[in-house]
């Protein structure tokens, strides 16, 4: 049946295709290269003038109001997590991850905000 | 008396097929497969569940079934048609991608561009799958829906057919979800075929920090670019990235939450069950028989095969390629991962990266090619619609 | 000063009646009861809230109710015929049975599969009933819409009458939720007067542990027999298995969370709603009145209540008849649970039995025949298509 | 208007449709007994021969990781069960239950796995 | 070869535009403002989001905008049109209202009712900017959908649009939501030059704890009393009040949440992006361009500024004006909040007081014109569907 | 184009509007007034007969059923009060609040129940 594809115009319609594909996947490459250069650049003549306030923001508001001890963040922590894994981890892993535990960027799941640091202690 | 008789003939029972056995108990092995296996369970369970609620047999005229349309000739639109009709329409995948942008992290391809042309290389399997159905003789736009299974990426798989090939939907997206769930046992023997032992073992830089900056950025560029190159991409990639920024903005995770949340979750379920529900083995439109069990599934399960092998292949060559001109090589294997599958041909990658060098992470680097795949495939289907509408 | 007139015209105060006056209170009781007396808060709050909205007066012609499709001659569809449609094309009962199924638990009927019967006999009050509708002068459509209210099941009640009297549809559904909200009160005199204060007192042997296994092969065997016997039931079975499967099948609780919980509740506002403002008190369709408040909405409350009655009885008296061939008495108190409406009978019947006995728990026991009512009237519906579609 | 009835053929519809509900029903109970008779005999067999690993895939993955002693364990099940009763209680009871407030089977809810049996002990 | 020269007439490149890149640039500004400037991110993202989307070109055929419907010639209805249908049918801002009822608490307007004259007062702005729109030459239904711009209400402008001028949804959207994120700018010249100092520092009585009774009894007046006046206004009315009746009930949770939640989430995201991609640059019906980029446009966005100023105006004075009759004087600046703009003109007013009275704490008191400015205006929407419907 | 709004009866139009927005918000001020009015001399007539048992209902479960000392209860509350802000704090505060942190009415959110009296102590 070789004669359908060549009556389809199969081959130049398979051929246009897998250029668009790589035309349009190299410019998207390309585009957030030349982006990340010039960001890269600003960061850098921006840094030598003021220290980035960003990072204050991002933090969560807990430093601001809760002065806790050490012992204390540790038993609230433990709580979240226990919390967290009881309610959410099944959740979590299993919308992207069918056969591990291991962690992974594409697990890290930061979009819930529930991974403190303080948890990897215990 | 008569009224019993009347009634036996409109149950199941009356009406029961071999087709129609035989479609259950694919629906109750999709089932098993998906519980016991954990092939794929979001997905596999409700088409499996749909499959067994297709292929309940009634007698013609009741409007049950996901075809009885009153533009079918049923006295009334039935509720699985209601369902069935965010398939066919193609709302329901761009929904799915909304809510897959708000929960994926695309890092790994930022930090590291170059690896697009993995997720590129790995689209041959479309386009080639493509020439293999004209070749068993489906036509141009069946064969183009049918191409789209090498993408390995469910919505856009159904979205494509919905809009060129409706009738062959079923077949097209179970065959998609089942080999994604099966890329397992697909993909590492191509690995072990054309890659070397040292090859395996290359080990990759870790990738640099990525700033929230560039993260924003990210949606709106490939949108952008990928729409500008092909505009029939656009209700999928200006739905994932949509989801995306909704998520990297920092500033509406309210909308984020929701999208990848009930909202992914709401057109899952009717998604996969009326994509389920809509294997009747047998079904006649002008005497034609177009239901499950026919040659062209048969076909259609064998080039989907074909496509992903060939994909898979695409990719891995591809990263050899690649390492012909760059300083610093990249592992081949990521290559693989260029099908999408998301995520799982990137953890089959690392898993079998590890069996030669434990300590080898790859799955970082992994994520980069698999979620390039995924706009690649989404670019190819705009193709096709461009061509083709 | 002629504009105001014709805005006055067009306001409210121009065009109540005094059924609208009626109406609008009825439906501040149901708010009330709803509120105050917590019957059945999540459907007659808002039910009554529509039944208010449903009869604030409007000049013709604005598309404000229900009714105003582009279909019956209004400029465009209403906001609330939108709402409605999802209410007349039956999809919202099969949704929200959706999201019952993921959150309802069927260990009591599997453990102790003899009590189905008990469900199955309830379900008499579905067809005397029909009968007694037939006897007042109702065709036949809607006599089985009617005889559905004495499944005692809001979604049933509602994908009925949406199926063969949608013009009937407003009375039914509020009968069979206010019904619903008083079945402590329509129970236990029915209770009493069957039983002998020994039966009441009767304990049953706690029931043994249900295997997941079991729990997930249920859903299955459900959908597949029930479906089977009577395929017009696939949209309410078929939905309310798949919830229960989602839910155990125990690798989808993503979504099994989402169809119980968001799903569920946009489907029960919008449901309840889109019933309270189909109530409109008068309203002509080719000069003839049918509107809430007619002869014939009189009736359909009468028959709601005397299905749910004879429902109590056959169930009860079932019971009593089993107990003839059973080594292992049950209580036949628990037959009354077999109307449904899940699970407010099944606490009737508790808390019937530990006035008697204050240490006696039949709440567990209850359940099997209150979901087995479920899939009995779901069935009931089935057959009820069959014939008459 | 007894004729109303003959006329639509009432009597045979009616007498039809509960045999109809009767055998869907007794049809599903006896599937499931034949089903549970089944895998009662299957497990009996396989009993013998291995320990089942099932349970311990269900547990969560607590134990595997934070060891606790009692005390704390106590006071995370605490702030757990409180935090539950906020936050899920008055929603899981007004989906089924609008009356009381005994523990049955139907509002066991263990759909959302919150009940810990440590929390029982409080 | 002819092929990649007939694939590249179908990429965005080929049918690039001025007014495109123009729209284009405009997206992602109102993307900076949303993201950098926090204006209103939960509806100026998506809709920055969507004016990309909407104008990226493709070749005609294709059926990928929000107005590519079967009804205008395309081959089917793509997946954006059917979005797009949620927001022309006008339901997608009756279901936001039930979420944003769902979420307001109206204690402010019942422990203080006379209040609500403030926002009453404020929609002055919505009938004299009908009446400048006229004086430009905008029609009638036109003048009507730009004068309710006034109202600063999203929900209610779309609404109102969308019955009446539907070509112009996309400027008078984007108008209304832009104006309210920049209210913190327009307002407070306005408070400085209509009040002295004096008034300024007027303090106002804590209010009195309304009861729950009150807060139940308060939705069902107001939609009794707003669709008897104005029965145009019940599906935006009747939906806010059922949203807070389902609130303050104490019954019925579950649905709240869900009404304020996913329900409102995924209505946001749909409608704001939706609205965003209906933006397209030039569009031509019947050779007239109907696009955004055209004088109506600008028209229609200076007519927003000067009703967001003359709303502003009309609170203010009517405060001073009650005043004149109050033994309690009013601070006269909570007559801004009468604008709607809610919570952001409330939020406004309490900033300004406290910069001449830095104890002076109004937000509480001036959310009862604020939200009596929402019913006002959707109260204003019913009229004008009244007199041209 | 002074015609314009001659021709389409405009000043008619805006007047007749302003009245019924003026007369549709006076007339529910008058009536939320009345039934306030009416209300209020109902409770002081039943005040003076029974004590009030609705707040009682309101309360929480907590207190009945779980008994604990003020420093478990600070510990408690502090693991919740933590875990809310992480998971819910930007949220809520993003609804409706874009440009402060103040508390205020419109921001006190009740709706969710999420203000313990107890956690303001900390
Ligand atoms: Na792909
Ligand atoms: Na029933
Ligand atoms: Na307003």
């Amino acid at each position: 049946m070789i004669e359908n594809i060549l009556q389809n115009d199969g081959l130049n319609i398979a051929l246009s295709g897998i250029i668009v594909v790589f035309a349009g996947l190299i410019l998207i490459a390309v585009t957030i290269h030349l982006f990340n250069k010039f960001f890269e650049k600003l960061h850098r003549q921006t840094e030598r003038q003021t220290a980035p306030p960003k990072p204050a923001e991002k933090q969560p508001i807990i430093k601001k109001t809760i002065p806790l001890t050490d012992e204390e963040l540790v038993v609230i922590a433990t709580a979240i997590e226990c919390y967290r894994r009881i309610h959410f981890e099944t959740l979590q892993s299993q919308i992207t991850f069918k056969h591990g535990e291991q962690q992974s960027a594409w697990k890290s799941g930061q979009r819930f905000g529930q991974r403190l640091t303080i948890t990897r202690k215990l | 008396m008569d009224m019993i008789i009347q009634i036996i003939r409109t149950t199941g029972f009356a009406n029961l097929e071999w087709g129609n056995i035989i479609m259950i108990i694919v629906g109750c092995i999709a089932i098993y497969l998906a519980i016991v296996k954990k092939y794929e369970p979001l997905l596999l369970l409700p088409i499996g569940f749909g499959v067994i609620v297709g292929n309940i047999p009634y007698i013609q005229g009741l409007p049950l079934g996901v075809y009885d349309t009153i533009a079918s000739g049923a006295p009334q639109n039935s509720v699985f048609s209601l369902i069935y009709f965010g398939v066919t329409s193609g709302i329901f995948p761009p929904l799915i991608f909304l809510g897959i942008g708000a929960m994926t992290d695309f890092s790994s391809l930022i930090s590291n561009p170059k690896l697009v042309l993995l997720g590129a290389a790995a689209q041959i399997g479309i386009f080639i799958t493509y020439l293999g159905a004209l070749l068993l003789g489906f036509t141009n736009l069946e064969a183009a829906s049918i191409g789209i299974i090498g993408g390995a990426d469910g919505p856009t798989s159904i979205f494509l057919s919905s809009q060129l090939a409706p009738h062959l939907l079923g077949p097209i997206a179970i065959a998609a979800y089942s080999y994604m769930a099966l890329v397992p046992l697909i993909q590492p023997p191509i690995m072990k075929l054309l890659t070397t032992a040292k090859e395996r073992k290359i080990r990759m830089k870790p990738a640099r920090k990525v700033t929230q900056r560039e993260k924003i950025l990210f949606p709106i560029i490939v949108v952008i670019v990928a729409a500008l190159i092909a505009p029939g991409s656009l209700p999928l990639v200006g739905m994932l990235m949509l989801g995306n920024l909704l998520k990297e903005s920092g500033v509406t995770d309210r909308l984020s939450k929701t999208a990848g949340n009930s909202l992914l979750n709401i057109c899952t379920i009717l998604l996969s069950f009326a994509v389920g529900a809509s294997t009747q083995a047998t079904r006649y439109v002008d005497g034609v028989n177009v239901g499950f069990l026919t040659q062209k599934s048969l076909g259609i399960f064998f080039l989907g095969l074909f496509s992903f092998s060939i994909a898979t292949f695409g990719g891995l060559l591809f990263a050899k390629f690649m390492n012909l001109f760059l300083k610093e090589k990249i592992n081949p294997l990521i290559g693989a991962a260029g099908v999408s599958a998301v995520p799982d041909s990137a953890r089959v990658v690392q898993h079998f990266a590890r069996l030669y060098d434990k300590d080898n992470y790859l799955l970082f680097h992994a994520m980069a090619p698999n979620v390039a795949g995924v706009i690649g495939s989404a670019i190819a289907a705009g193709v096709f619609i461009a061509i083709f509408r």
